[in-house]
């Protein structure tokens, strides 16, 4: 018999490593026709980090998001960052890009200033020019700008960004510390259907919320959130590293028999993105690369007790474990 | 060193005669999807490769009583095949769970069933389609049911200086029923945990020569007979169709392995020939 | 503030790389002259080495070089640096690497590994952390199984008093958790390619996820001092510039574009074997690691052991939390106490509860180090604490829904390390998800705030 | 060693190749050609998919020779005239590439689907692709960019 059912499960993750102290510098390079590169040392894993810390340089600089290139392929080039990890690119390398940008957009507004005769606090950088606030007309495209400080005023257009939290040593007995930038929050729904006979679960529908705070990139977060929601199906169902562990016997060696899903395995993901800003994020963003693969499989779990009434207090809810659960319970 | 030789056979006699002439150190090459996949990982270093591809052993012709597949034949034109969907439409069923389309693409019946795996996919149906094997060799042919082709784990009648030649089906008769059903650790690009197929001519409601196979639950692809045998001229009922079930689970003989334990693979399969045979009866 | 970039669906950057399959990775780089890298791996799980004999693996025609323990100049290494680039005496897990060869391709590399002779002491391994916790439990490492969190065997986070908080509750939920290890199953395997250069400059090619964590690693490990004999050999091949106390200009390490991370890689896993094989034989070196070793041998997500009792008051309230955690770290410290550091500061949940208590506890057993995966130590917690709410809402006859607005976290309220939490959305969030999957809440639910407990 | 002689993305070449060479081997290490990839080297993952007479054939585990007089054709050879194929265009727009590993084989997988199913379904997408595997996206957005391809393909050759 197959029977269906629904769970929740409900998260939180914090941004940047627990304890802090992972620093992230930046350098935006400006060149003399106005196009920017911004320099980073944080890798591109998929996650998007060069387009989202692009966005970010062209919407401080008020260029095209196509005059930024993006240089994070070397340590003789990049300046520092801790690495991609605990969630922290588009937060820590974003604070850090955002203060570089800014930093050379100040340069540029000095050499404006002097080029319009104004205090650089009247204008603005905004659409590839730097205009005066209240009259909008009189503008200079950044293009001239920047060559006029590279040629004219013999100055680099280089903005320099960094950001580190200050490390937070847990109380030793308590742990009393602050390990978090910002909190991102989640809800993942999953229906499934449960074959009683031969303990297969299939997810038929697995619908996310997420809290991102402000997503930079749309497209990016729901990738990240698709990508999350079939790497806990696969934890929830599928995916066994040591399958009698602790013992290390029958450990598969080729991705055949390490199940990660196929597309045949996921089903249409459905998700919504709220925004709560973070009050210290980059333009009020917070990330969620990690913690998009954290509620599935709770939600999956608890959709299997919906359907059949059994629990697994163990990962993966295999074909063979709940069939055990339901002989245990006394049939389906 | 010894010299590695690369063959390719143009037709079926020229792969004989090269197997005869080089023994057990001739390979043959199809798709290769078994085969190079133990040389990548060195657990096989051949030293002479006699290539099937262009050896007229792509086919498929009906012949009188029988559907007649050449071993060279990919999967994917097995199961597009409208002959093959006609009159052996459970053979194309099974294909279709088969790995993925890249590996159906070049992966031929006649390799499936040389590699001598437990879990073949292609015997299953086979099997329950009461299909045999024309084997040849230098020395001549001879024809042998499926069910008498694997001995064991990797194991198979074929002599070092033999090779399948053809798959030979019974067309379907009147009224046949079948079902299929295979449980992977997902639902693609995945090996059996477990999988069952059925034919079931059905006579007047009656089940008249019914066949169940069960594929990955003991040393070879089997038959279970008597679970079959319970059936014989007899309407399908629940009750029968439980002591069915039960009957195929006995047959089995499973192992724990990467894929699944014994204990579950033996629940799965009594649960499949539950499920195949209500299907069958509904 | 209008934003014209930020929020847009502007094309992905590296996209067009992508799709036309000109994104470069490290596999894909190709130097000619490059050697390739095997590895001798341990065929125990616990061990000692009585002797190794790689001469007539050197010997071997087309053999450029062979490294073992004795060619590592500091061989620790970690962010606390206790694991070896190459195994001295201890054998900690099956597949631990013991030598390694380069050479002109990978046919006579593995024929080279296969003349390496080992004799080993094979000893009785420990897998379960629940042994390994025992004082008779063999020892992974010398200075214990359980790792020092300060003076103590676990990470304590104490917030309130969970007894008290038992006494007031009306019903006391506890249940046991077992989350599996895991593997990042990311497509692009463990990789790496050194290529020394005249000039005395290493260039290394990594798929490392973070550049600057593990050059300075990498740094520690090659680091060279005048009198070592290697450093003799190495100097003359990286030319004359090699300072003999390698800086972080002496590497270029370069990377930034990976196959797929999920944590696979924020441990060195081939760089420092490439880098030294590079310097050893002043020829490129490439180990790339096949599917199988990165599935058995490469880091993993460990599992985890968690116990959760829990006390709550008839209305749904969580009001005290006790959670004992065990991971199961395998035999190096890896990433292991951070993520069990993250694992016990946010265990508790996206729930404001008074009174936690939370002991994690980092635990070596003879598996390969487990180390990061998406997610640290917080995935094994949602799933853990996420099961028994629903547990405990069964119990109480209260929905699933109902319970986890109740206990929701709100504005000014702080976590189980005592800060206070902001931005929060869980209410705000949940009420979305409900909107958007059709599930109709009662209003009670839906006109729930974040900013007010309710 | 033997001759092998075959066309790649309509060049004819010519490499010596023994028994154990892959077609993967040949155009990594010979050719080098690097956008089929070495993920698994057991045909499990599809990264080194590649379309041989217009068939998607895992190259990892294909046998050099038995790509003897034939057509490969990898994603360098996809786009025409400078222009790119519609479905690189659609994966591009839709986001259907993350870390970019595994999008070579998954473009030529979905190139495989519509040049036989030019109108395919999501599920006859899922089917055509579900021997590709992906760990970053989740695969949504790699079906959305082959169902826009083949919109936009349709509607071009209307």
């Amino acid at each position: 018999m197959r029977k269906r059912g629904v769970g929740i499960a409900a998260g939180f993750y914090p941004m940047g490593m627990s304890g802090g102290g992972d620093s992230s510098q930046a350098l935006v390079k400006i060149q003399p026709d106005g196009s920017a590169v911004l320099t980073v040392g944080s890798c591109d894993i998929g996650q998007g980090c060069k387009t989202v810390l692009a966005q970010m340089t062209a919407e401080v600089l008020g260029i095209d998001y196509a005059q930024v290139k993006v240089v994070n392929d070397d340590t003789d080039n990049c300046p520092l960052s801790f690495g991609t990890f605990a969630s922290r690119v588009t937060y820590v390398d974003g604070k850090a890009t955002i203060a570089a940008a800014e930093n050379a957009r100040d340069i540029l507004l000095e050499v404006a200033a002097q080029m319009l005769e104004k205090s650089p606090e009247d204008l603005v950088a905004a659409d590839g020019k730097i205009s005066v606030k209240d009259d909008p007309d009189t503008s200079l495209a950044i293009g001239e700008v920047a060559g006029a400080a590279t040629f004219g005023m013999r100055r680099l257009v280089v903005g320099l960004g960094h950001y580190m939290r200050d490390p937070a040593t847990p109380d030793p007995d308590t742990g009393e510390c602050d390990p978090v930038c910002s909190l991102a929050w989640a809800a993942n729904l999953a229906e499934v259907e449960v074959d009683t006979e031969t303990g297969e679960v299939e997810v038929l529908r697995l619908v996310s919320s997420y809290d991102v705070g402000k997503a930079i990139n749309p497209m990016l977060t729901e990738g990240q959130i698709e990508g999350g929601g079939a790497m806990g199906v696969g934890a929830a169902l599928s995916e066994q590293l040591h399958p009698h562990y602790p013992g290390l016997e029958d450990q598969p060696t080729n991705l055949g028999d390490y199940a990660i899903p196929t597309t045949m395995d996921i089903p249409d993901l459905e998700s919504v993105i709220y925004e709560c800003p973070s009050t210290n994020g980059p333009f009020g963003a917070k990330g969620l690369g990690e913690m998009t693969a954290n509620c599935p499989a709770p939600a999956i779990v608890n959709a299997i007790h919906d359907a059949v009434g059994v629990w697994l207090n163990e990962l993966p809810a295999s074909p063979e474990r709940v069939l055990r659960a339901l002989d245990e319970k006394g049939g389906g | 060193m010894a010299e590695r030789q690369f063959f390719k056979a143009t037709d079926p006699q020229e792969a004989c005669d090269l197997l005869a002439q080089y023994g057990g150190k001739a390979r043959l090459l199809a798709g290769g999807t078994d085969l190079m996949v133990a040389v990548n990982q060195r657990q096989l270093s051949p030293e002479v490769l006699v290539y099937l591809g262009d050896s007229g052993l792509n086919y498929i012709n009906s012949e009188s009583d029988n559907l007649v597949i050449g071993a060279a034949t990919p999967f994917t034109d097995i199961m597009g095949s409208n002959l093959v969907r006609e009159e052996a439409p459970l053979l194309a069923e099974v294909i279709s769970h088969i790995a993925s389309p890249a590996i159906r693409n070049v992966g031929t019946i006649g390799g499936n069933l040389a590699n001598g795996s437990p879990a073949a996919d292609s015997a299953t149906a086979l099997l329950a389609l009461g299909a045999s094997l024309k084997l040849v060799s230098k020395a001549g042919d001879r024809v042998v049911a499926v069910e008498e082709f694997f001995t064991g784990p990797g194991e198979t009648t074929l002599e070092p200086t033999e090779l399948i030649q053809e798959v030979i089906i019974p067309k379907k008769a009147g009224e046949a029923k079948w079902a299929y059903r295979k449980l992977g650790k997902r639902k693609a690009q995945t090996l059996s945990i477990v999988s069952v197929a059925i034919c079931c001519p059905l006579d007047g409601g009656q089940c008249q020569g019914t066949r169940i196979a069960l594929g990955a639950v003991a040393p070879t692809p089997i038959l279970a007979s008597e679970a079959s045998a319970l059936l014989e001229g007899k309407i399908l009922s629940e009750g029968l169709i439980d002591e069915s079930a039960k009957a195929a689970a006995d047959a089995s003989n499973p192992i724990d392995d990467v894929r699944g334990s014994a204990w579950y693979r033996r629940r799965a399969i009594e649960a499949l020939v539950r499920q195949l045979l209500a299907q069958i009866s509904a | 503030m209008t934003m014209k970039v930020v929020g847009q669906r502007v094309k992905r950057y590296d996209g067009m790389a992508h799709v036309t399959g000109e994104t470069r990775f490290v596999d894909d780089v190709i130097v000619p002259g490059t050697l390739t890298i095997k590895a001798f791996r341990s065929p125990v799980a616990k061990g000692n080495i009585k002797d190794l004999d790689t001469s007539a693996a050197e010997a071997m025609p087309g053999v450029a070089g062979v490294i073992t323990a004795e060619d590592v100049p500091c061989n620790a290494y970690g962010l606390v640096p206790d694991q070896p680039v190459l195994v001295e005496k201890a054998v900690r897990y099956k597949g631990e690497p013991i030598a390694a060869v380069a050479a002109v391709d990978e046919d006579t590399a593995v024929e080279a590994i296969n003349k390496i002779k080992l004799d080993i002491e094979e000893e009785k391994p420990v897998f379960d952390p629940l042994e390994a916790m025992k004082p008779d439990a063999p020892k992974v490492r010398p200075e214990g199984n359980v790792f020092m969190f300060g003076e103590r065997p676990f990470r304590q986070i104490i917030l309130g008093d969970v007894e008290e908080g038992f006494k007031k509750a009306d019903i006391i939920v506890e249940n046991e958790y077992l989350h599996p290890s895991l593997e990042h199953a990311q497509l692009e395997p463990q990789a790496s390619l050194a290529v020394p250069d005249a000039g005395g400059k290493l260039t290394i090619y990594t798929v490392s996820q973070a550049l600057y964590f593990h050059l300075g690693q990498l740094l520690g490990i090659l680091q060279m001092e005048p009198d070592k004999v290697q450093c003799k050999q190495w100097a003359p091949r990286t030319g004359s510039s090699w300072r003999h106390n390698a800086g972080f200009s002496d590497i270029n390490y370069v990377g930034g574009t990976v196959g797929g991370g999920f944590g696979a890689k924020n441990d060195i896993h081939a760089d420092h074997v490439t880098a030294l094989l590079a310097l050893k034989t002043g020829q490129p070196c490439k180990w790339r690691w096949t599917r199988e070793e990165d599935l058995l041998y490469s880091t993993f997500r460990g599992a985890w052991r968690m116990t959760i009792k829990d006390g709550i008051t008839k209305d749904g309230r969580i009001v005290a939390r006790q959670i004992k955690s065990i991971r199961d770290a395998g035999a190096y410290s890896t990433l292991n106490f951070y993520v069990v550091d993250k694992h016990s500061f946010l265990a508790a949940g996206p729930y404001f509860i008074e009174n936690v208590y939370v002991q994690g506890y980092c635990v070596y057993t003879n598996k390969p180090p487990a180390s990061s995966m998406r997610g640290f130590g917080i995935t094994p917690a949602t799933f853990a604490t996420e099961v028994q709410i629903d547990k405990i809402a069964t119990q109480l006859g209260m929905d699933p829904w109902e319970i986890r607005f109740v206990n929701a976290f709100r504005k000014g309220e702080h976590t189980a390390t005592r800060r206070v939490v902001n931005s929060v959305a869980l209410v705000e969030v949940m009420q979305k998800l409900a909107e958007k999957a059709g599930v109709d809440l009662p209003d009670k639910l839906m006109t729930m705030t974040s900013t007010e407990r309710g | 060693m033997y001759s092998l002689e075959f066309t790649v993305n309509g060049q004819l070449c010519q490499v010596a190749v023994d028994l154990k060479t892959t077609l993967l081997e040949v155009l990594r290490d010979k050719l080098f050609i690097t956008s089929p990839k070495v993920g698994c080297n057991t045909g499990d993952c599809g990264t080194c998919s590649v379309l041989m007479n217009g068939k998607l054939v895992r190259s990892c585990i294909t046998n050099a020779l038995s790509a003897q007089g034939k057509e490969v054709t990898t994603i360098e050879g996809l786009a025409e005239a400078g222009e790119l194929h519609p479905l690189q265009e659609a994966f591009h727009d839709n986001y259907g590439a993350q870390c970019g590993f595994c999008t070579p084989g998954m473009i030529l997988a979905s190139k495989a689907l519509l040049d036989e199913n030019p109108k395919p379904t999501r599920e006859e997408a899922k089917e055509a692709l579900s021997g590709n595997l992906c760990r970053c996206t989740g695969y949504g957005k790699i079906i959305d960019s082959v169902m826009a391809a083949a919109e936009q393909m349709a509607q071009a050759k209307s």
